[in-house]
């Protein structure tokens, strides 16, 4: 059995010392990270600038925002008249660090300016489908026990079994801490792990994959007949930094804006497209939709198909190119029309 | 009112090329239904919602004044979507417009006072339509003095050169018209709007000044007017924004707690410094 | 008129003779989200429930809705106006917040020279049965805000829920005919009622947010370029989860969409929000709202600084779904504390 | 509406619309020299030229399905052949995952169909064309984007 009690503590521990030493160093101006929040089951990012504050960090199993979306745009300041780049210290659970490393790998943050506080992830748990479990209640409490999250309100208390409740994509995910490389050494401080190779069996969409179109069509329908279009998955991937969104232009107008099943089902299938090579399975788009709907079966999809197509997953190396940014004179074309 | 958000039907009677860029034209309207005609009484600096069918719609300032009668006018430049569109439309083609909206030039307040009118560039569409009201027959005579002082790039980034000229033939208006940099052939004044407006001097007394233009112009052009002795209540703007219905309902034109289509696009320089500084 | 007792294994009689002539609106729980559908049979209606995801204004102010239609013949169009709606709906189930925007809505739709009949058809045609709420949530504020958890006046028909029964009392005219229509109903005794104040007591001495909103307007017009919005706005994502499922927000954004190969088309507005940096974008790139912090500023300004001024109400019912909804739980609870403090420390130095 | 269409469907003689991208240097030229050899193929394409096939914006094909074509046909120059050198290459790339990712989301199989084709093959052309053809009016008319008018 595990504690994840103690477990959180610990990484809480180690994460403010950590930070408390980096502000008191003066390597970085800045640290993002997680605070407590105002309700059980939240929390809410806090950019902390002073050494005295660092005791607002927590690390509890709500943390799901994926910090790294506030690094597009670099975080600037403005000092003494002058606009300078903060040097930003970033509390980081293994995904964070991923899309941290995509992004330089696209080039779209300054190495200079980034320090990987890595932590060991335990898990997020998915605090919409508790919420949907519990029903009409309220939770006013919430308490880790063992392996287990113990949900109290009002004239009631119910247990949930931690592995049962994590996020989809938590539930497969082996990098818990910031994946070391040799032209990361620098950036990162706290933990991390080596990440040789990667196995993920992807045994959920196989089983998916046995469905026929139609019902696959039917399923999608279902899944995403909800969305009011309010883009809050787009705006909390760290990796959806387009100034203007493929929805949103109108020089030509692409795809309808409508709440129409169809606008709908392609808005997240092009935004599914558009994460092909670059997707870190961070689970934030899901956790931050208003109304609970797990987009995770497209993100692993996506991964799956570059997974087997391109042999490659996110976020791991700085070297290596995604593999939308690249090609092979042999790739696999066998969906290619022949002619027997 | 069900048709609030239902444009009125018009043609496209004609259309003219004013700049060497050729991207602004100039649309004259004419509604397919007579009662909408009729409907239809706008004063200077009213603006309306300009619909290319299936595209979409934009506010454009009626450049046109309410004393020619028939038809209604509007400047535009090619911009965005629908701007564009209407770039590629031909005469006869079917254009929607909802309208007249917002408040206009305060064309009754203005009377018996000398009027200076100032612009810049694209934005001079409602500045002619204010300038032509002044000087019909009807209208002349409860007007003083109109100083029209018109700046531009080049001469050929000048809007209204038929309408220039017939002016310009007139006595009962100093009109001054000026490029920023000195240009083959080119008589007139050289230089930018805000120096041309010191050298004019027109007198503060009695007097409204309405400015349009780029924001750094208006900027530059009220610091002389106010050098001038313009107070703040005489000087008038004509603000753009954001807008998609026009009526005050679908929200993004708001400045703090006013519209721009409702209460706007007219502001007195007065009213613009009690707004926060969000435009 | 006297109040009425329905008890609730006499719901699906309700529902049977209402639906007759109404569109009976009800809560009802979708894959786990309570919302407010078009419910024909009272099985699907679910009585438990805190408060639904998406507000009921979805009824009044869809997502999404048809300003017009076209045909295009050639160079010709023709635009056919949108039917007018006549079917009289029913929301069974609003909470008293939820009521409450329908107000601050019809106001802000029938304000001024324009009224905006798409809405206002459909608003005149609702009629709102609502209930107290017996339980408010942590994240209710509504006393704040001159609301409370019993608040009948902006409903039609008001319950109480009493377990195994409701206090039915038909507030407006409306309701009382459809009160009156429903012969079946007994009467409500004495004790019930006082059950039932008993209840709204309760309910109200378990909201434990207070704020001190009502006066602030005027001067949270004057904090415009206060450091407090840097600091609000820090960590706002700009999504827009706490527009969009915001029951008073009206922000609409509208589009044209061509079917060509039918010579058709249709102009429909769909909710939007002031939150997406496209909202205010000039044609010519200019923004005036650039970044988060001018559009947190708008939202919240908006709702407690313009909507008073402009209309006399506060844009706010304190229902609490952008405090539970907010992906980085950037509580409007918390923000207007800030700004109450400030506004303290500032009568203070006055005073001094 | 959508009843018409079902029993347009019914019906033997229903014959889809297909829309193809063809490359400019191969697959187009490949079409040209399949209609100038006097090779048979089925009138069901209406053929756009694009510059390669990597202009291919996959918002091309989807939006293609959106406007209610049966089936989509992408063709550009055999791999290693790109006029721009790797233009094709990338395409591969993009299209492979657009393919598998319209499957996943329940787009028939042969809804939208890859090939390439030389300037040389104008038989191969005729023959993959006639191939897409008949896929297509097996699946029966794309629906599934329909919107509710």
């Amino acid at each position: 059995m595990v504690d994840i009690k103690n477990e959180n503590q610990k990484i809480e521990e180690k994460m403010r010392n950590v930070a408390r030493d980096l502000l008191k160093e003066k390597k970085v101006d800045l640290i993002i990270g997680y605070s407590e929040g105002t309700l059980p089951l939240a929390s809410a990012p806090v950019f902390i600038r002073d050494e005295q504050e660092v005791n607002k960090l927590v690390w509890n199993n709500s943390c799901y925002v994926n910090l790294a979306k506030y690094l597009i745009p670099n975080i600037r300041e403005n000092i003494n008249g002058e606009f300078v780049d903060l040097k930003v210290g970033i509390i980081s659970k293994g995904c964070v660090a991923r899309s941290i490393i995509h992004l330089l790998v696209e080039h779209q943050i300054n190495k200079e300016n980034i320090i990987i506080i890595g932590i060991n992830c335990n898990g997020i748990l998915d605090r919409r489908r508790i919420e949907k479990d519990i029903g009409a209640h309220e939770i006013t409490e919430t308490e880790v026990s063992g392996d287990y999250l113990i949900v109290k309100g009002n004239k009631f208390e119910k247990k949930f079994k931690f592995e049962d409740y994590m996020n989809e994509l938590c539930k497969h995910c082996k990098i818990r801490a910031p994946p070391i490389s040799d032209s990361l050494k620098d950036n990162i401080v706290g933990e991390c792990q080596e990440v040789d190779s990667l196995e993920d069996p992807f045994e959920d969409i196989i089983d998916f994959e046995k469905k026929s179109a139609d019902e696959k069509w039917a399923f999608m329908n279902e899944v995403l007949k909800d969305c009011t279009r309010c883009y809050a998955c787009r705006e909390a991937c760290p990796l959806c930094y387009c100034n203007l969104c493929f929805v949103d232009q109108n020089l030509p107008t692409w795809f309808g804006k409508t709440s129409e099943i169809s606008d709908i089902l392609i808005f997240h299938m092009v935004r599914g497209l558009h994460l092909a090579g670059r997707c870190v399975e961070c689970g934030a788009c899901s956790s931050v939709c208003p109304m609970g709907i797990d987009l995770s079966l497209i993100n692993r999809k996506i991964n799956q198909i570059v997974k087997d197509r391109f042999d490659f997953v996110s976020g791991l190396s700085l070297e290596k190119l995604s593999p939308m940014m690249t090609y092979k004179m042999n790739d696999k074309q066998e969906f290619m029309l022949e002619e027997n | 009112m069900l048709d609030l958000y239902i444009p009125m039907l018009t043609n496209i009677k004609s259309i003219t090329s004013e700049n060497k860029v050729n991207d602004i034209k100039t649309f004259e309207f004419v509604f397919q239904n007579d009662d909408d005609l009729k409907n239809f009484n706008y004063v200077p600096g009213q603006f309306a919602e300009l619909s290319i069918i299936g595209k979409g719609e934009c506010p454009i300032g009626i450049a046109s004044s309410p004393t020619e009668e028939g038809s209604v006018k509007f400047t535009i430049k090619k911009m965005g979507t629908v701007t564009s569109q209407f770039h590629k439309s031909e005469v006869g083609d079917v254009v929607g417009i909802r309208g007249p909206l917002g408040n206009g030039w305060p064309v009754e307040d203005m009377k018996g006072k000398d009027i200076v009118v100032i612009g810049g560039g694209f934005a001079f569409s409602t500045l002619r339509s204010l300038t032509e009201y002044i000087l019909h027959k009807d209208n002349r005579d409860k007007y003083g003095k109109l100083t029209v002082i018109y700046g531009n790039r080049d001469s050929g980034e000048t809007l209204y050169k038929f309408d220039l000229e017939k002016w310009e033939k007139r006595d009962d208006i100093e009109l001054v018209l000026t490029i920023d940099r000195e240009e083959e052939g080119w008589t007139k004044k050289v230089g930018f709007v805000a120096p041309v407006v010191k050298e004019v001097s027109p007198s503060s007394k009695n007097a409204i000044a309405v400015v349009c233009g780029p924001p750094i112009m208006i900027k530059t052009t009220i610091a002389v007017l106010e050098e001038l002795e313009f107070g703040d209540e005489q000087i008038l703007n004509s603000l753009e924004m954001r807008m998609k219905c026009g009526v005050g309902k679908c929200g993004r034109c708001n400045i703090g707690n006013k519209y721009v289509c409702l209460d706007g696009p007219v502001f007195s320089l007065a009213e613009l410094k009690k707004l926060p500084n969000e435009y | 008129m006297q109040e009425k007792i329905i008890f609730k294994k006499e719901i699906p009689k309700l529902v049977k003779e209402l639906t007759k002539e109404y569109v009976f609106y009800a809560p009802k729980n979708v894959k786990g989200n309570i919302e407010y559908k078009r419910v024909n049979n009272s099985k699907d209606i679910e009585l438990e429930f805190l408060n639904s995801k998406v507000p009921p204004k979805e009824i009044v102010f869809p997502r999404m809705e048809t300003m017009f239609t076209y045909t295009r013949n050639g160079k010709n169009i023709e635009i056919q106006k949108p039917k007018k709606v006549e079917d009289k709906n029913i929301i069974f189930g609003i909470r008293p917040c939820d009521a409450h925007s329908f107000v601050l809505l019809e106001h802000f739709f029938n304000f001024g020279e324009f009224k905006d009949d798409l809405f206002l058809n459909k608003r005149k045609n609702t009629i709102l049965m609502g209930i107290g709420c017996n339980t408010p949530r942590n994240t209710c504020f509504c006393t704040s805000l001159e609301g409370h958890p019993f608040k009948k006046d902006d409903m039609d028909i008001f319950m109480v829920d009493l377990d195994d029964r409701y206090v039915v009392s038909p507030i407006s005219d409306t309701g009382k005919e459809i009160i009156e229509g429903l012969s079946w109903l007994v009467d409500a005794k004495e004790e019930d009622l006082e059950k039932a104040i008993e209840l709204s007591k309760k309910a109200e001495s378990m909201i434990s947010t207070t704020l001190e909103i009502q006066d602030s307007y005027d001067f949270l017009d004057s904090q415009f370029s206060d450091p407090i919005w840097k600091e609000i706005s820090e960590t706002c994502m700009g999504c827009g989860s706490c527009s969009f499922l915001c029951p008073t927000c009206t922000c609409f954004d509208v589009i044209d969409e061509e079917d060509q190969y039918n010579n058709r088309g249709r102009r429909m507005r769909i909710w939007d929000t002031c939150q997406f940096c496209l909202y205010s974008l000039h044609t010519s790139g200019h923004n005036p709202r650039d970044s988060s912090i001018e559009r947190c500023r708008n939202r919240i300004l908006h709702k407690f600084s313009y909507y008073p001024t402009n209309y006399n109400l506060i844009g706010c019912v304190g229902c609490g779904r952008c405090i539970q909804l907010c992906p980085v739980n950037n509580d409007l609870r918390v923000i207007l504390k800030k700004l109450n403090e400030i506004q303290k420390k500032e009568e203070k130095t006055i005073v001094a | 509406m959508n009843e018409v269409i079902t029993e347009k469907a019914q019906k033997e003689d229903w014959e889809p619309k297909i829309i193809a991208f063809l490359c400019n240097w191969c697959s187009y030229a490949g079409a040209d020299l399949a209609g100038v050899s006097r090779i048979q193929y089925p009138s069901n394409i209406r053929i756009v030229r694009v510059p390669c096939s990597g202009r291919l914006n996959p918002f091309f094909i989807i939006r293609s399905l959106v406007d209610g074509w049966d089936g989509v046909l992408v063709s550009g120059c055999h791999p290693g052949d790109c006029h721009y050198i790797s233009g094709n290459l990338v395409a591969r790339r993009r299209f492979a995952i657009l393919n598998d990712l319209l499957e996943f989301f329940g787009i028939e199989p042969g809804r939208v169909n890859f090939m390439w084709a030389s300037a040389a093959e104008g038989e191969r052309f005729a023959v993959l064309v006639r191939k897409t053809t008949e896929i297509v009016k097996k699946l029966g008319p794309n629906e599934k984007f329909k919107k509710q008018w």
